[in-house]
C-alpha cells in the first residue's frame, strides 16, 4: 500500500497562501502575490498528478478494483461517541479524477489571470481568493465524509460570493454576488437536514461506511417510512437539493447567470469547471446509497437534469452577453450528468451513466474552462460583453480563434473531440434506461450546437463591427492556458474512463454504440448550419426567427421570467409579509404590551390619587372602613 | 324590674342619646355641654358598678378637666352663636352606613361570645387598695406606668408649649399673620 | 351579676357609644368637635374595661386602671390636640377641617 | 488567596485606581491596564485548569473556595470552575478587554463611565465563578444595575427610555429569578436536613416533583429574559441602539449569556424532570426566537437593531439548544455563548467605530464603506460571516453542534423544532449579507467619507483581540469543545439518572 | 433597685434623665448660649446610646410589666444609633433663627419619644404597651408641627394627632375586647388562655388596626404622606424610621408572644394587608414630586416587605426584620441626611430641582444613590440583602405568591428611585442646586450612614448576631 498521508498538503498549501496573500499581501505587492499564489498552484497541481498517477497506476488490484483509500484523517469536532465531523482526505477514482479537474483547472486560471487581471485594483485580494476557493474546493473533492463535504461547500459557497462580488464598487457584482449565495444557503439548508436525517437514521458521515451495502444506510432501508417514501430516500432528496443549489439546477439556477458578474477567470474556474460540478459530485458520492436505497430520488435527479438541460438549452439561444450563453450552457451541460447518474445503475455495465457523467464532467471542465478563458480574452480585447458589440474577431485574435473553435466542436459533439465521447456515452446511458429523457438529450444536443455555434459565429465572423481601438490578441499569460485547455478539450475523450472511473471501483466494457452516437452527431451537425446559416454574415434572418416565435423568444430571452419570481418571492412576500410585519408586530405588540404594562402602572396610580384627597376625615373614613372590612373578611368570610 | 336594671337604662338612653347629639349638633358650645352630659352619665354607670374611685376621676379629670378645656379652646377659637352649616347628606349617609355596619357587626360578634360569668370573690375596691397597687412594683402592681404617666403628661405639657407659646424675638411672628 | 343586667348590654352600649364616636370623627367640620368625638370613643372603651373587670374578673381590679390611664393620656392627647388646633386656627383663620388640606395626592 | 477570588478582587482595584487618579487622560490606561490583568489572569487559569484536568483531577468544579459567610441561613461565598465557567471567564474577559479599547474615546465623564463599565464587569465574573446561589444572584443583580447609568448617561437616542426599560425587564427577570432561587433553596435537601444554596450539594439531592413544576418556569423564564427568549426580548433592541458601544458589548457579548449559563446551571441542572416536562413550551418559544428575531432583523434599518434582533436570533438557538437536554446540543450552547459573544461584541465595536466616523447607524445613510475604511469594513464581513455560521468562523461549529445534537433527539417534535431553528441559518444569510451590501459595498455614497481615517491603534487592539478568538474556535473547535463536553458530563449524568429517555 | 435592675432599665432611664437635664438646661442655661445645648444634648444623648450598648443579662422588672431581652435592647440601640443621626443631622435646622429659641424642647420630645418607643418595646402588658405607644405618638404630633410659622407643619400635625387618637381608640377597643375575653393583660400569661374565638379576633384586628396605623399599612396609612411632607425633614426622617421601626418591633413581638394561637388569622391579615401596602405605596410613589412625600409612600411601600418577614412567623422573619430595620434605618437616614442638607442649603424639595445634581454635589448624588440602591435592594449594598432575608423568610412557609408580588413591586419601586437617580445624573438643567459644602456634623451623619449601607450587608456577623436573638412561633 503506499502511503498518500502528503496528500494533506493539498489541502495546506492553498489554505496558507490564502492568509499568506490576504494578510501580508498589500505588503508583498501585486506581482510577488501573483506569483506566489500561481507557484502554489503549480505544486498542487503537481501533487495532484502525483497522487492520482500512483492511485491509479501504483496501487495492486488483484482484480478487486479501485478501493477508496482515507490518506488522512483527524478528528476535528467530537459532536457524539459516534457522530464527529473529521477533516481528512478520501482517495477513490472520483476523487482523485476531481482533484485532476480542479488543480488544472485552478493552475490554468491562476496562470491566466496573472495578465488578465493585471493592473485591477485588489490584484493581492483576487489571488487570495482564488486560494481560498482552491482550498475549499480540494477539501470538499477529498471529503471523506458528508459533513466535511458540507463545511467546504459552504467554503466554496463563500469564496463563491468574495469573487462574484470581487467588483465591490459595482452594484449589479454586489447583487450577483449576494443572489449566489443566498440561493445557494438555501439550498444547502436542505442539504443539511438531508445529512442530519441521514445521520440520525445511519449514526455516521463516514462515506465509506455511508455506501457500504451492507452498513447502515442501505440495509436500514426497510425502516421508518414518511408519506410513502423511506426516510432515507427523504434524505437523499434533501441532500440532492443542496446539490441543485450549488449545480444550478432548475429551480435554484438563478444565480449562475448573475454569477458572471465576477470577473471572467472566476467564471471558468468556479462556475463553469469545478464549484458547480459538486451538485454532481455529491450525488456520484453517494451514488450507492441512490441506487440501492432510494430509487425513488434517483428518478427525481434523473428528470430535474433532463428539464434543466433543456430549459438551460432554450435560453442560452436567445441570449446575447456571451457568458450568459455559456452559463446557460454550463446548467444545460450539468443537466446532462445529472441525467447520466439519474439513469445510472448499480456495478459493471449498469453502471454506464455513472461512469458517462464522471467523463463528462471532466470533458466538461476542459472545454468549458477554455470557452470562458476565451470570452475573457474576447471580453479584454473588446471591452464588452455583448456579442451584438462583436463580429470578425478571428483576424485579430487568432490564437483564441482557433481554441475558441476546439471547445465549440467538443462541445457540439463532434466526433474525436472529447465531448463527443463523453456525450455520447450519456446518451446511451439514457437510451437503455428511459426513452423519454433519451429524446430530450437528443433535442438538447442539438440546441447546444446551435446555440454554441451561434456564439461562435456572431464572435468571429458575422459582421464586420467598428471597435475604438483595434483589438489585439491576449499576452502570453493568457492565451498558453488557452492552448493547454484546448489540448485537453480535444483529447482527453480518450482516456478509458470504463477501466478507471466505475460505479463499483471495476473496470468494465464499453463500445461506442454507434446507433446512439450517429443520429446525435447528425442533429450537431444540423445545429451547427443552422448557426452558421443564421449569424456567420450580418443578415436579418435571427429577427425574423425571433418574431416567428415571438412569444417563446420573449419568455426564453427573459429567462421564463425566473428572476421575476424570485423577486417577487423575496421582495414581496419575505420582506413585505413577514419581515415587515414581524418587525412590527415586534414592536406594537409584544413591546407594546411591555409598555402597556407600563402605562397601566402609571394610569391607575393617577386614577387612584383621589384616595389622598388631603381630608383627614376621609383617611379615617378609610381607616374605619378597613377595620371593618378586615373583620368581616376575617372573623365572617375566611376562616 | 330592679332600681339597678331602671338606673342602667337611664343612664344608657342618656348617653345614647347625648353622644348623638354630640355629634350632630350644629351649635359647638351645646355639642360640648352634651359631651359633658355623657361623661357625667358614665361615671354614673361607673357608680353602680361599683368603681366609686373611677367614677370620682371620670368626674373630676375628665368632666371637669377636659371638657372645661374644650370650652375654653372653643372660646378661643370660634363664635358662640355661629351654627355649622349642615353636612353634606352623601357624607354623612354613607359615614352612618359604615358605622352602623361597624357596629352591628361587633355586637353581633359580641353576643356570640359567651361570657363565662367569674366565680371568684370580687376584690374590694378600696383607696387603700388602689394607692397600694399603683405603687406596688411587683406583681399586679402599677407603679412603672404610673410614673411612665408622668413623663408623658411632662412631654405632653413640652410640647403644647413649644406648639402654643409665643415666638420670641427672633421667631418668625411676622410671619404670622401671612398665611 | 348581682344586678340582673346582662353583660352584654354594656358592651352594646359600649359599642354604640364608639361609633357613634367614629360617626361624629367622620363628619365634624370643626376639629374640636372631631377631638370631642375622640373623647367619645375613649370613653366606651373605658365603659367596655369596667364592665369586664366588674362582671367577669372582678376578683382584680386590671380594667379599672387601664381606665384610669386612659383617662390621664386623653387629657394629654386633648392638651396638644388643642395646642395644635390653636395653632392651625393661627395660620389658617379657621378651624374647619375641610380647609385644612394643603397637602393632598 | 485563591485564583478566582482575584477575577472580584482585581476589577475592584480598578476602579479604585481609577477614583484615585489625578488625571482623567489616565483613567483609561489605568483600566486597560486591568483589564489587561484581567485577561492574562484568564489565561493562566485556562493553564491551571487544563494542567490539573490533565493531573487526573476529577471532581466537577476545581479551585473550589468556600467560605462560610451567612451561617444561620448556609450562605457561603464559593466559587468555583469547570470547564464551562472557565470558557465564559475568558470570554468575558476578551470582551471587556475590548470594550476599554473600544471606549477610548469616551469624553463625558470618563472616570464614572470605566468605573460603571468595570463594576459591571465584576459583576459578571462573579456570576460566573459562582457556584452558590446567593452569590450568584447577587452577582447578577450587580451586573444589571451599573447598565442604567451607563445607558442613561452616555447613551444616544431614545436613552432614558432605553435604560429604564432594559433595567425594569432585566430586574423583572431578576425577581422571577429570585422566587425560583428561593423555591429551589427551600427544597434543597430531605426536610430535616440543612438547606443550602450550593450547586453541587443540591444536585445530589431531587427536588420533588411538585416543587421543581412550580419553580423551574421562574428560574427558566428568569434567566431565560435575559436570553431574549421570546416574547420577553424587546429590552434588547432598544437597550442595545441606545448603549453606548462599550456596553453594547458587553451586553449582548457577555451579559446576556448570563440568562444562558444560568438556565442551564441553575434551571435545567438542579430540576431536569420538571425542565422535561415543561421543555415542549420553552422550545416553541424558542424556536420563534430565532425565526422571529431573525426575520425581524430584515426589516431593520439601524445597524443596531439588525444586530439587536440577530442576538435574539442567536441567544435563542442557546436556549433551544439548552432546552434539548443532551450532551452535544448543550455542548453547541455553550460553544454558541461563546461565539456569539464575541462575534457580537465585535459587531457591536465595528457599530460604534463606524458611527463614531458617520455620525449615523441608519444603513440606508451609508454606502461603499469597503472603499474608505477597508479595516473595519473587512472585520465587519468577518463578523458577519462569523454569523451566519460559516466554517473556519465560531459560529458554524456552534450551530452545527446544536443542530447535530439536537436532532439526535429520541423525540419527533424536538426533530421537527430544529428543523424549525435551522431554516434561520438562511435567513441569517439574508440580512446578514443585505447589510453588508448597502453598508460596505457598492459606490461611495457620500464624498465626505473620502477623508475618513481608518482604523486608529486602539480600535485595532479591540477588534483583533475578538477576531482571534473567533477565527480559533473555528478553526480548531475540538480543545474547547472537548472541555466544555467533559465538563458537561455531570449535568448529563444527573439528566440521565433520573431516567429521562 | 439594685444596679442589676438599674442595668436592665439603663435606655430609659438614662434618656428620661437627660431630658430631664436638658429641660434644666433650658431653665438655668445663660440664654445666650442657647446654640450649645445642641452639642450639650448630643453628647449626652451619644452616652445615653453607648451606655445601651453596655452587655447585661435578661430579665424582668415590676411583675412582668417590664422586660428586657438582648433583642430589645438590641432594637433600642439600634434605635439610639438612629436617632443619633438624626439628631446630628438637625444640627442646621437648628441653628436656623426660627428655630433656636426651642432647641432644648426639641431635645426633649424627641428623648421623652424615644423613652416612650423604649417603654413601648419592653413592655410585657398591654397596659404599658399603651402608655409608651402614646408617649412616642403625642410628642412627635408635636415636633410635627414645630415649625409653627408653616401652615404645612401645623396641617402634619393635627392630622398626626387627631388620626392617632382615632387609632388609639380603635386600639384600646381592641384590647379591651382581649381583655373581656381572656381576663389578662400580661403578654406572657395573656399567650397561654388565648383561645382564639371570633372576638377575640374581632379583638386583635382593631388592635391591628391601631398598630398598623403607626406602622402606615394600607389601608391605614392615609395620614403618612401628608405628615411626612409637612413636617420638618428631620422629623420626618424620625417618624418614617424610628417611630416606624420601633412600631414594627412591638408588633411583631406581640404577635408571636400573645397571638400564637390565631396565627392563621394574622397571617391571612397580614397576606391581605401586605399585599395592598407595598402595592398602593409604589403605585403612590410613582407620581410624586415632593421628594419627602415620595419617601413617605417608599416608606410605606418598605412597611408592606416588612410585612413579610413577619408573616412566616418563624425565627428567620424575626431575625430579617429586625436586619431590615437596621438597613433600612441606615439607608432612609442617608437619604434623608441628603434631603436635609439640600433642603437647609437651598430650601428645594422637589424632585425636579434634583436635575444635574451630580454635576453640582457629586458626594451628596451618590449617597443618594446608594442610598436609593439600598432601598431598592440592588446589591452589593445592604438593602439587597436585607430584601432577600424577609422573602427568603416568607418563602420557607411557603407565601411564594406573596413574595412574587413582592418582588414585582420591588421593580415598581426601582421604577421610581431610578427615576429620582436619573434626575441627579441624567437630566439636564439650567438652574441647578448650587455648589455648597454641607458642615461637619451633616457629612458625618451621611458618613456614618453610607458606612452602614456598606457594612450591615457584607458583615454577616450582625445577622447571625440577631439570629441568636431571635425566637419564632
Amino acid at each position: 500500500m503506499i502511503n498518500f498521508s502528503y496528500s494533506i498538503w493539498l489541502l495546506l498549501i492553498p489554505l496558507m497562501m490564502f492568509f499568506i496573500l490576504g494578510l501580508a499581501g498589500h505588503k508583498l505587492g501585486p506581482r510577488l502575490s501573483g506569483l506566489l499564489g500561481t507557484s502554489g498552484l503549480a505544486i498542487i497541481t503537481m501533487l495532484s498528478f502525483i497522487i492520482a498517477y500512483s492511485y491509479f497506476f501504483g496501487t495492486p488490484k488483484n482484480g478487486e478494483g479501485f478501493k477508496a483509500i482515507i490518506a488522512y484523517n483527524i478528528t476535528w469536532l467530537q459532536l457524539i461517541d459516534n457522530l464527529h465531523i473529521d477533516i481528512g482526505v478520501l482517495l477513490d477514482p472520483i476523487s482523485v479524477m476531481m482533484l485532476i479537474v480542479v488543480s488544472t483547472v485552478s493552475f490554468m486560471v491562476h496562470i491566466y489571470s496573472l495578465g488578465y487581471m493585471k493592473g485591477e485594483r485588489g490584484y493581492e485580494r483576487f489571488f487570495a481568493f482564488l486560494s481560498l476557493f482552491t482550498f475549499s474546493m480540494l477539501g470538499l473533492v477529498v471529503a471523506p465524509n458528508i459533513f466535511q463535504m458540507y463545511i467546504f461547500w459552504e467554503l466554496v459557497g463563500i469564496s463563491s460570493y468574495l469573487l462574484i462580488g470581487f467588483y465591490y464598487q459595482k452594484p449589479s457584482a454586489v447583487a450577483a454576488s449576494k443572489k449566489a449565495f443566498i440561493v445557494t444557503r438555501f439550498a444547502d439548508l436542505g442539504f443539511l437536514i438531508g445529512i442530519l436525517i441521514l445521520s440520525f437514521y445511519t449514526k455516521t458521515f463516514d462515506f465509506i461506511t455511508l455506501t457500504d451495502p451492507s452498513g447502515p444506510a442501505i440495509a436500514k432501508t426497510g425502516g421508518a417510512t414518511f408519506m410513502g417514501l423511506s426516510v432515507i430516500t427523504w434524505s437523499m432528496i434533501f441532500v440532492y437539493m443542496g446539490g441543485v443549489g450549488k449545480s444550478a439546477m432548475f429551480p435554484f439556477h438563478i444565480w449562475l447567470p448573475d454569477a458572471m458578474e465576477g470577473p471572467t477567470p472566476v467564471s471558468a474556474l468556479i462556475h463553469a469547471a469545478t464549484m458547480v460540478v459538486a451538485g454532481v459530485y455529491l450525488v456520484a458520492r453517494l451514488f450507492p446509497v441512490y441506487v440501492m436505497a432510494s430509487p425513488q430520488a434517483l428518478h427525481i435527479i434523473a428528470y430535474v437534469g433532463a428539464f434543466s438541460s433543456l430549459f438551460a438549452a432554450v435560453i442560452a439561444c436567445t441570449q446575447t452577453d456571451i457568458k450568459r450563453v455559456l452559463a446557460y450552457s454550463t446548467m444545460s451541460q450539468i443537466g446532462y450528468m445529472m441525467l447520466a447518474l439519474g439513469v445510472s445503475g448499480y456495478g459493471g455495465h449498469n453502471g454506464l451513466g455513472f461512469m458517462a457523467s464522471m467523463f463528462h464532467l471532466f470533458t466538461h471542465a476542459m472545454f468549458k474552462a477554455l470557452l470562458f478563458l476565451g470570452a475573457g480574452a474576447i471580453i479584454h480585447a473588446v471591452h464588452s460583453n455583448f456579442m451584438t458589440d462583436m463580429g470578425g474577431l478571428r483576424k485579430y485574435l487568432p490564437i483564441t480563434h482557433i481554441t475558441f473553435l476546439i471547445a465549440c466542436l467538443s462541445i457540439a459533439g463532434v466526433p474525436l473531440f472529447a465531448g463527443f465521447f463523453s456525450k455520447d456515452e450519456i446518451l446511451a446511458a439514457a437510451f437503455e434506461h428511459n426513452k423519454f429523457l433519451f429524446a430530450v438529450e437528443y433535442a438538447v444536443a442539438g440546441l447546444t450546437a446551435f446555440y454554441m455555434f451561434r456564439l461562435y459565429f456572431s464572435i468571429f465572423w458575422g459582421k464586420e463591427t467598428q471597435y475604438h481601438h483595434t483589438p489585439h490578441e491576449a499576452p502570453l499569460t493568457m492565451t498558453i492556458p488557452l492552448i493547454i485547455l484546448a489540448l485537453g478539450a480535444a483529447l482527453t475523450g480518450f482516456i478509458p474512463f470504463n477501466k478507471l472511473v466505475t460505479s463499483d471501483g471495476l473496470p468494465f466494457e464499453s463500445h461506442l454504440d454507434w446507433g446512439v452516437a450517429v443520429p446525435s452527431v447528425i442533429i450537431g451537425l444540423l445545429g451547427i448550419t443552422v448557426a452558421w446559416a443564421m449569424y456567420s454574415k450580418s443578415s436579418n434572418l435571427p429577427d425574423r426567427v425571433a418574431s416567428a416565435f415571438r412569444l417563446g423568444y420573449k419568455w426564453a430571452y427573459n429567462k421564463f421570467y425566473m428572476d421575476e419570481l424570485y423577486l417577487f418571492i423575496t421582495k414581496k412576500i419575505i420582506f413585505r409579509y413577514i419581515s415587515e410585519p414581524v418587525a412590527w408586530f415586534d414592536r406594537h405588540i409584544v413591546d407594546g404590551t411591555m409598555n402597556a404594562i407600563a402605562t397601566v402602572t402609571q394610569v391607575t396610580s393617577f386614577r387612584i390619587r383621589k384616595f389622598q384627597s388631603g381630608q383627614i376625615q376621609q383617611y379615617a373614613f378609610v381607616y374605619i372602613s378597613g377595620v371593618i372590612f378586615l373583620v368581616i373578611l376575617l372573623v365572617y368570610i375566611w376562616r | 324590674m330592679t332600681a339597678n336594671q331602671i338606673m342602667f337604662i337611664l343612664f344608657s338612653v342618656m348617653i345614647v342619646t347625648f353622644s348623638i347629639l354630640t355629634v350632630t349638633s350644629r351649635k359647638i358650645l351645646r355639642a360640648a355641654v352634651y359631651l359633658l352630659f355623657v361623661l357625667v352619665s358614665t361615671s354614673g354607670l361607673y357608680f353602680m358598678l361599683n368603681y366609686q374611685f373611677l367614677a370620682a376621676i371620670q368626674l373630676t379629670l375628665y368632666a371637669g378637666g377636659i371638657v372645661v378645656l374644650i370650652i375654653f379652646s372653643i372660646l378661643l377659637t370660634s363664635h358662640i352663636s355661629q351654627k355649622f352649616e349642615s353636612i353634606e347628606w352623601k357624607k354623612s349617609f354613607f359615614t352612618a352606613l359604615a358605622v352602623i355596619g361597624g357596629a352591628i357587626v361587633t355586637i353581633v360578634t359580641i353576643l356570640d361570645h359567651r361570657f363565662a360569668a367569674s366565680k371568684q370573690a370580687a376584690a374590694e375596691v378600696n383607696m387603700r387598695f388602689i394607692g397600694k397597687s399603683l405603687l406596688w412594683t411587683g406583681f399586679e402592681g402599677y407603679a412603672l406606668p404610673f410614673e411612665v404617666i408622668s413623663v408623658l403628661l411632662i412631654a405632653a405639657m413640652v410640647a403644647a408649649i413649644v406648639i402654643a407659646k409665643k415666638s420670641g424675638p427672633s421667631g418668625s411672628d411676622s410671619q404670622t399673620l401671612k398665611k | 351579676m348581682n344586678t340582673g343586667i346582662p353583660i352584654q348590654y354594656f358592651l352594646i352600649l359600649a359599642t354604640i357609644m364608639f361609633f357613634t364616636g367614629i360617626y361624629g370623627f367622620l363628619t365634624r367640620r370643626n376639629l374640636i368637635t372631631i377631638l370631642m368625638s375622640t373623647e367619645l370613643i375613649l370613653n366606651s372603651v373605658n365603659i367596655n374595661f369596667m364592665a369586664f373587670n366588674r362582671y367577669l374578673f372582678p376578683h382584680k381590679l386590671d380594667g379599672m386602671f387601664f381606665s384610669l390611664f386612659i383617662i390621664a393620656v386623653a387629657a394629654a392627647e386633648a392638651a396638644v390636640a388643642i395646642s395644635i388646633i390653636i395653632n392651625i386656627y393661627r395660620r389658617f383663620t379657621t378651624i374647619n377641617v375641610e380647609d385644612v388640606d394643603e397637602m393632598k395626592y | 488567596m485563591d485564583i478566582l477570588s482575584l477575577f472580584i478582587i482585581i476589577p475592584l482595584l480598578t476602579i479604585t485606581g481609577i477614583i484615585l487618579v489625578k488625571d482623567i487622560r489616565n483613567v483609561k490606561k489605568v483600566a486597560a491596564i486591568g483589564m489587561g490583568i484581567q485577561l492574562i489572569l484568564a489565561a493562566v487559569l485556562i493553564f491551571l485548569y487544563v494542567a490539573e484536568r490533565k493531573g487526573g483531577n476529577i471532581s466537577e468544579m476545581l479551585f473550589i473556595k468556600d467560605i462560610v459567610w451567612f451561617k444561620s441561613l448556609n450562605i457561603h461565598y464559593a466559587v468555583g470552575v469547570d470547564g464551562i465557567s472557565v470558557a465564559m471567564i475568558a470570554l468575558t474577559s476578551i470582551v471587556v478587554f475590548a470594550g476599554i479599547f473600544a471606549s477610548w474615546e469616551v469624553e463625558l465623564l470618563t472616570k464614572e463611565f470605566f468605573i460603571s463599565l468595570i463594576l459591571l464587569a465584576t459583576g459578571v465574573f462573579g456570576f460566573f465563578i459562582s457556584i452558590d446561589l446567593f452569590t450568584l444572584f447577587l452577582f447578577y443583580e450587580l451586573a444589571v444595575i451599573p447598565m442604567y447609568l451607563l445607558i442613561g448617561i452616555w447613551g444616544s437616542g431614545p436613552k432614558e427610555y432605553s435604560a429604564m426599560k432594559l433595567t425594569l425587564m432585566l430586574m423583572g427577570a431578576s425577581a422571577l429569578l429570585l422566587v425560583g432561587i428561593l423555591g429551589i433553596y427551600m427544597h434543597s435537601a430531605p426536610s430535616g436536613n440543612q438547606l443550602t444554596f450550593n450547586i453541587l450539594e443540591i444536585k445530589q439531592y431531587v427536588i420533588p416533583i411538585t416543587a421543581q413544576r412550580t419553580f423551574f418556569p421562574f428560574t427558566f423564564v428568569g434567566f431565560g429574559v435575559l436570553g431574549a427568549l421570546f416574547p420577553f426580548h424587546t429590552w434588547s433592541p432598544d437597550g442595545h441602539s441606545s448603549a453606548p458601544t462599550a456596553v453594547s458589548m458587553l451586553h449582548a457579548g457577555v451579559l446576556m449569556k448570563l440568562g444562558g449559563y444560568g438556565a442551564f446551571r441553575v434551571a435545567i441542572y438542579l430540576m431536569p424532570e420538571a425542565a422535561k416536562e415543561l421543555s415542549w413550551i420553552f422550545l416553541i418559544l424558542t424556536s420563534i426566537s430565532v425565526v422571529y428575531g431573525a426575520f425581524g432583523a430584515i426589516a431593520q434599518k439601524d445597524l443596531k437593531y439588525i444586530n439587536a434582533y440577530s442576538s435574539v436570533s442567536h441567544c435563542g438557538l442557546v436556549l433551544f439548544a439548552i432546552l434539548m437536554m443532551n450532551k452535544t446540543a448543550m455542548n453547541g450552547a455553550v460553544i454558541q455563548m461563546i461565539s456569539h459573544g464575541l462575534m457580537t461584541a465585535l459587531f457591536f465595536a465595528l457599530i460604534g467605530m463606524i458611527y463614531g466616523r458617520t455620525h449615523t447607524r441608519l444603513i440606508n445613510e451609508m454606502g461603499g464603506l469597503m472603499k474608505v475604511i477597508p479595516f473595519l469594513s473587512v472585520c465587519y464581513v468577518i463578523a458577519g460571516l462569523a454569523s451566519l455560521g460559516l466554517p473556519g468562523l465560531s459560529g458554524f461549529v456552534a450551530e452545527m453542534t446544536i443542530f447535530v445534537g439536537a436532532f439526535q433527539h429520541p423525540d419527533l417534535f424536538h426533530r421537527v423544532v430544529t428543523i424549525v431553528a435551522i431554516t434561520s441559518i438562511v435567513i441569517t444569510a439574508v440580512y446578514i449579507l443585505r447589510v453588508i451590501a448597502i453598508l460596505l459595498l457598492g459606490p461611495v455614497t457620500n464624498p465626505k467619507y473620502e477623508n475618513f481615517r481608518d482604523a486608529r491603534w486602539y480600535e485595532k487592539t479591540s477588534v483583533i483581540a475578538l477576531i482571534l478568538p473567533v477565527a480559533a474556535i473555528g478553526m480548531a473547535p475540538f480543545w474547547l469543545s472537548s472541555t466544555i463536553s467533559s465538563s458537561m458530563q455531570p449535568i448529563i449524568d444527573k439528566i440521565m439518572a433520573i431516567n429521562l429517555f | 433597685m439594685n444596679l442589676q435592675d438599674f442595668l436592665l432599665m439603663r435606655q430609659e432611664l438614662l434618656l428620661t434623665l437627660a431630658a430631664i437635664i436638658v429641660l434644666a438646661a433650658e431653665i438655668f442655661w445663660n440664654p445666650a448660649k442657647k446654640k450649645s445645648v445642641i452639642f450639650f444634648a448630643i453628647i449626652i444623648f451619644s452616652l445615653v446610646t453607648a451606655a445601651g450598648m453596655i452587655p447585661s443579662e435578661d430579665g424582668y422588672l415590676f411583675g412582668g410589666m417590664y422586660i428586657s431581652t438582648g433583642l430589645m435592647r438590641l432594637m433600642k440601640n439600634i434605635l439610639d444609633i438612629g436617632v443619633l443621626i438624626i439628631l446630628v443631622q438637625s444640627y442646621t435646622w437648628l441653628m436656623k433663627p426660627e428655630n433656636e429659641e426651642r432647641i432644648s424642647e426639641y431635645f426633649i420630645l424627641i428623648f421623652t419619644t424615644l423613652v416612650g418607643m423604649d417603654f413601648m418595646i419592653s413592655s410585657g402588658h398591654f397596659l404599658m404597651f399603651y402608655l409608651g405607644l402614646e408617649l412616642a405618638t403625642i410628642p412627635v404630633a408635636a415636633l410635627a408641627a414645630f415649625e409653627r410659622y408653616k401652615n404645612k407643619s401645623a396641617e402634619a400635625g393635627i392630622k398626626l394627632i387627631l388620626i392617632s387618637s382615632l387609632s388609639s381608640g380603635v386600639l384600646l377597643f381592641g384590647i379591651s375586647m382581649i381583655y373581656g375575653t381572656s381576663g389578662l393583660l400580661y403578654f406572657y400569661d395573656l399567650s397561654k388562655v388565648f383561645a382564639g374565638g371570633s372576638l377575640q379576633i374581632l379583638g386583635f384586628i382593631f388592635f391591628f388596626a391601631g398598630m398598623a396605623f403607626k406602622i402606615s399599612i394600607v389601608p391605614f396609612h392615609l395620614w403618612t404622606a401628608d405628615v411626612y411632607e409637612g413636617a420638618p425633614v428631620n422629623i420626618t426622617s424620625f417618624l418614617s424610621v424610628i417611630s416606624k421601626g420601633a412600631a414594627l418591633f412591638i408588633f411583631i413581638i406581640v404577635l408571636y408572644t400573645v397571638f400564637p394561637v390565631i396565627i392563621e388569622s394574622w397571617q391571612k391579615t397580614i397576606l391581605v394587608t401586605s399585599i395592598l401596602t407595598m402595592t398602593i405605596g409604589n403605585l403612590f410613589a410613582i407620581r410624586q414630586q415632593n421628594i419627602k412625600r415620595f419617601l413617605a409612600f417608599s416608606s410605606i411601600s418598605q412597611a408592606g416587605y416588612i410585612l413579610l418577614g413577619i408573616i412566616g412567623a418563624n425565627q428567620a422573619g424575626m431575625t430579617s426584620v429586625v436586619y431590615y430595620m437596621i438597613v433600612y434605618i441606615f439607608s432612609n437616614l442617608g437619604a434623608f441626611g441628603v434631603i436635609t442638607a439640600i433642603s437647609n442649603a437651598t430650601g428645594k424639595e422637589n424632585i425636579d430641582d434634583y436635575n444635574g445634581l451630580y454635576q453640582t454635589n457629586p458626594k451628596l448624588s451618590l449617597t443618594m444613590t446608594l442610598a436609593l440602591f439600598s432601598l431598592a435592594g440592588i446589591p452589593p449594598v445592604a438593602g439587597f440583602f436585607g430584601k432577600f432575608f424577609l422573602f427568603a423568610a416568607a418563602a420557607e412557609k411557603g407565601f411564594y405568591f406573596l413574595v412574587l408580588i413582592a418582588v414585582l413591586n420591588t421593580i415598581i419601586s426601582l421604577y421610581y428611585y431610578l427615576l429620582v437617580v436619573k434626575a441627579m445624573f441624567i437630566n439636564k438643567n439650567e438652574n441647578p442646586v448650587m455648589k455648597f459644602k454641607s458642615d461637619i456634623p451633616t457629612r458625618f451623619g451621611l458618613m456614618i450612614c453610607v458606612l452602614g449601607i456598606f457594612l450591615t450587608g457584607f458583615a454577616s456577623i450582625i445577622y447571625e448576631y440577631i439570629k441568636n436573638l431571635s425566637f419564632g412561633i
